[in-house]
């Protein structure tokens, strides 16, 4: 297929002229990042916060002072392994498309008796939302190494998708961005980050598998709700409620154009 | 004045332009409307598009006609410099390229933002860390050279780079007031000064 | 040459510092908690820090080694290590030249345990990194340059 | 303030124990400011011990360098499955917490 767009960037460089860094300096650059990472893959701090999650995850809470461990991720009531290579999907007791973050409310509300207000109100890894980045932490672990396996066969589901598929291309603010200004194209980078290019498998996989993750930069556990919030903060739009539907149908799109690709959560970040 | 004529567009936004089925759309609209909030100088009405973003969120590009039209309108934003000059301080410039900041809901103030520049341009021969995401801008002054043209051109293409490529992945930086004419002359003169890291190694 | 004596007088004033803090308790002879070793910690240049650790001017060796990346994206955690193949090496510390304070950390090692440990470290701009290894009453130093570049976009 | 679990992990290969260790600490360097420009005093592990069934295996000095939940690797001779592996260490604020895990 044609992408016009690049023809444009290849003509205006042309344009512009000047030549490149040499491709070998900065190849050798990013082999040396790519070192870098690898030496941070072993011992990802996540562990801990995984840890943590684990502990909450069987700990009673809440006024009706019960765990989470009668929770269903959509593999059943406490089945844990695998289930959020499996998310977001067509849950049938709420009638709701839900991803991780969303449907552990709903645990939070039915089982623990927990007003998921709280949760979306509070700051990020504070209060709630921390003890959410944790569950979220210990669940994804249980996936890693799964492939991403999405059902987008449900009518709400292919819903979500399309939905999500016009807010990624959903140009707006005072800088005309959208999702697809950074990562609708192939071998980009924003300064020295790769970025992936989410409308294919390939970059999708890259993306979506690796997130939830530890982020090195500020040494914090992010979810994938913080991921996409950080994204929008980014673009210079008004900002995503936790768990709106903007963040479900952007979720449905990126992980079913992601499926089949490895699940490597959770993930170590710049 | 300018506000005014942006709503204007906002109204007349083109239905032709959306390719989906129109209930879908009207259910993408509802779900946007729902799903964003105002967070300090990030005002919901930041969700509701242009016109000219409309027709540019689609996976293609609008039709050639179309883009064309776009281009026209934008071209007419571009103000340049009332005193002719357009050159500022190299220095300052490069330090409106490095900075990426601005515009999010964590910034105090909507009247102190970086350029990001070096996000998707490669300008200097010293900053390595630069990104992809348009051409490289090495050596710009030292081989476009700087006749009365190229400035003009220059500046336009900061001031509003849709006026030249309707659906750009470049904002607007004068005419959506993302940087000042003041800050602008300096990131022309990052570009041109023969004195600069982008043209002297 | 020139080179190797000037090392062996180095490490003889070393020999004679560590002397002294060893007779005045600062470090005790058999591997218990230690008392954390403020002057080293908070010494800002190079120079300081070798001082307090009774080891001024070390000298080079290529039997030592600073492990880790050429380039870190990220200084904010900067994956490094240190190797010795020197026999008998019973300490090995961790020196960045360009931080507020050189010093980033120290390991005494007791017999059986490998001169190899890895750690993370913050470094605030591209440095030199240092490997200080001590070995009887000799120390001996290892460098490596380590760039630390700017990530994603800044905001 | 509770102090976090550490992540502990030892395996023996060839009469060789490999340790690596992830510990919960902020490492704070006493160098950065909050939102309203006050200075975040430095909080940050000084001490971290490692032992071997009581025989102590590593004994280390952290400075502020040390990056947030720090992270540890070394080897020593000996050590058998079952065997555990202690790490203690100590803050600058006087907090201090062990955990084990035994050599898999």
């Amino acid at each position: 297929m044609v992408n016009p767009q690049k023809y444009i960037v290849l003509a205006l460089a042309a344009t512009l002229g000047s030549l490149p860094l040499g491709a070998s300096a900065s190849d050798k650059l990013l082999d040396g990042i790519n070192e870098y990472r690898e030496a941070l893959a072993d011992g990802n701090p996540s562990e801990l916060v995984a840890a943590e999650g684990e502990e909450l995850w069987k700990t009673p809470r809440g006024p009706k002072n019960a765990s989470l461990e009668k929770c269903d991720l959509g593999l059943g009531a406490g089945v844990v392994k695998g289930a959020s290579a499996q998310l977001p999907r067509f849950f049938k007791d709420t009638g709701k498309v839900q991803d991780l973050e969303t449907r552990l409310m709903t645990c939070m509300e039915t089982l623990q008796g927990l007003d998921p207000k709280a949760v979306v109100e509070a700051k990020w890894l504070k209060g709630e939302k921390e003890k959410m980045a944790a569950l979220v932490a210990y669940v994804v672990t249980e996936s890693n190494g799964q492939k991403i396996k999405v059902d987008t066969r449900h009518p709400e589901m292919k819903k979500m998708y399309e939905l999500g598929k016009l807010a990624f291309y959903y140009r707006t603010g005072p800088m005309d961005f959208s999702c697809a200004t950074c990562h609708g194209d192939q071998g980009k980078r924003i300064r020295m980050q790769e970025l992936p290019d989410l409308r294919t498998q390939e970059g999708a996989a890259a993306g979506w598998g690796s997130w939830p993750a530890y982020r090195v930069s500020n040494g914090q556990f992010w979810t994938m709700q913080h991921r996409l919030n950080d994204c929008y903060r980014q673009q210079r739009t008004a900002e995503p409620i936790y768990g709106s539907d903007v963040t479900i149908a952007l979720s449905v799109y990126l992980a079913a154009t992601a499926n089949g690709g490895k699940v490597v959560t959770p993930g170590i970040k710049r | 004045m300018k506000k005014i004529s942006t709503l204007a567009v906002l109204l007349l936004a083109l239905p032709a332009a959306w390719a989906g089925s129109e209930d879908t759309y009207a259910e993408f609209k509802a779900m946007m409307d729902r799903s964003f909030k105002t967070n300090g100088i990030a005002a919901k009405h930041r969700m509701y598009q242009l016109d000219f973003q409309k027709s540019c969120s689609q996976e293609k590009q609008p039709p050639k006609a179309e883009m064309a039209r776009i281009e026209a309108e934008q071209l007419k934003t571009i103000r340049y410099p009332a005193d002719g000059k357009y050159f500022g301080d190299w220095k300052q410039g490069e330090k409106i390229a490095t900075s990426g900041r601005g515009l999010t809901w964590t910034d105090k103030t909507p009247h102190d933002n970086g350029g990001g520049c070096y996000n998707c341009h490669q300008m200097s021969h010293h900053e390595v860390s630069y990104g992809t995401i348009g051409p490289s801008l090495l050596e710009y002054g030292k081989v476009r050279g700087s006749t009365d043209e190229i400035i003009k051109y220059t500046w336009g293409k900061i001031y509003n780079a849709k006026a030249f490529n309707a659906c750009s992945n470049m904002p607007r930086n004068g005419d959506a007031e993302i940087l000042t004419e003041q800050q602008m002359k300096h990131l022309m003169a990052f570009l041109f000064d023969p004195a600069s890291p982008v043209n002297k190694k | 040459m020139n080179n190797q004596r000037r090392n062996v007088l180095k490490t003889g004033t070393g020999a004679a510092v560590l002397g002294a803090l060893a007779a005045a308790g600062m470090i005790a002879p058999g591997i218990a908690l230690a008392d954390w070793n403020k002057a080293a910690f908070e010494a800002k240049s190079m120079a300081d820090t070798l001082k307090a650790l009774g080891a001024t001017q070390p000298a080079d060796s290529k039997d030592v080694q600073v492990t880790g990346p050429d380039i870190a994206e990220n200084g904010a955690v900067v994956p490094v290590g240190v190797t010795s193949a020197i026999a008998g090496t019973t300490m090995v510390a961790i020196l960045i030249d360009k931080n507020p304070n050189a010093l980033a950390a120290s390991f005494k090692l007791p017999e059986g345990t490998e001169a190899n440990v890895q750690t993370r470290v913050k470094m605030g701009q591209t440095s030199n990194v240092y490997a200080l290894v001590k070995a009887g009453d000799k120390f001996y130093m290892a460098t490596k340059e380590i760039k630390v570049t700017l990530g994603g976009c800044g905001g | 303030m509770a102090t976090k679990p550490m992540r502990i992990r030892a395996s023996t290969k060839d009469g060789v124990t490999e340790v690596k260790a992830l510990i919960a600490h902020e490492m704070e360097t006493g160098q950065r400011k909050d939102a309203n420009g006050a200075v975040i005093p430095a909080w940050f592990i000084t001490e971290l011990t490692a032992s071997h069934n009581g025989k102590v295996v590593l004994a280390s000095e952290f400075g502020t360098a040390i990056s947030k939940n720090p992270y540890l690797a070394f080897k020593f001779k000996g050590g058998a499955a079952g065997d555990k592996v202690a790490i203690t260490w100590k803050d600058n604020k006087g907090e201090t917490r062990t955990d084990e895990a035994a050599i898999g």
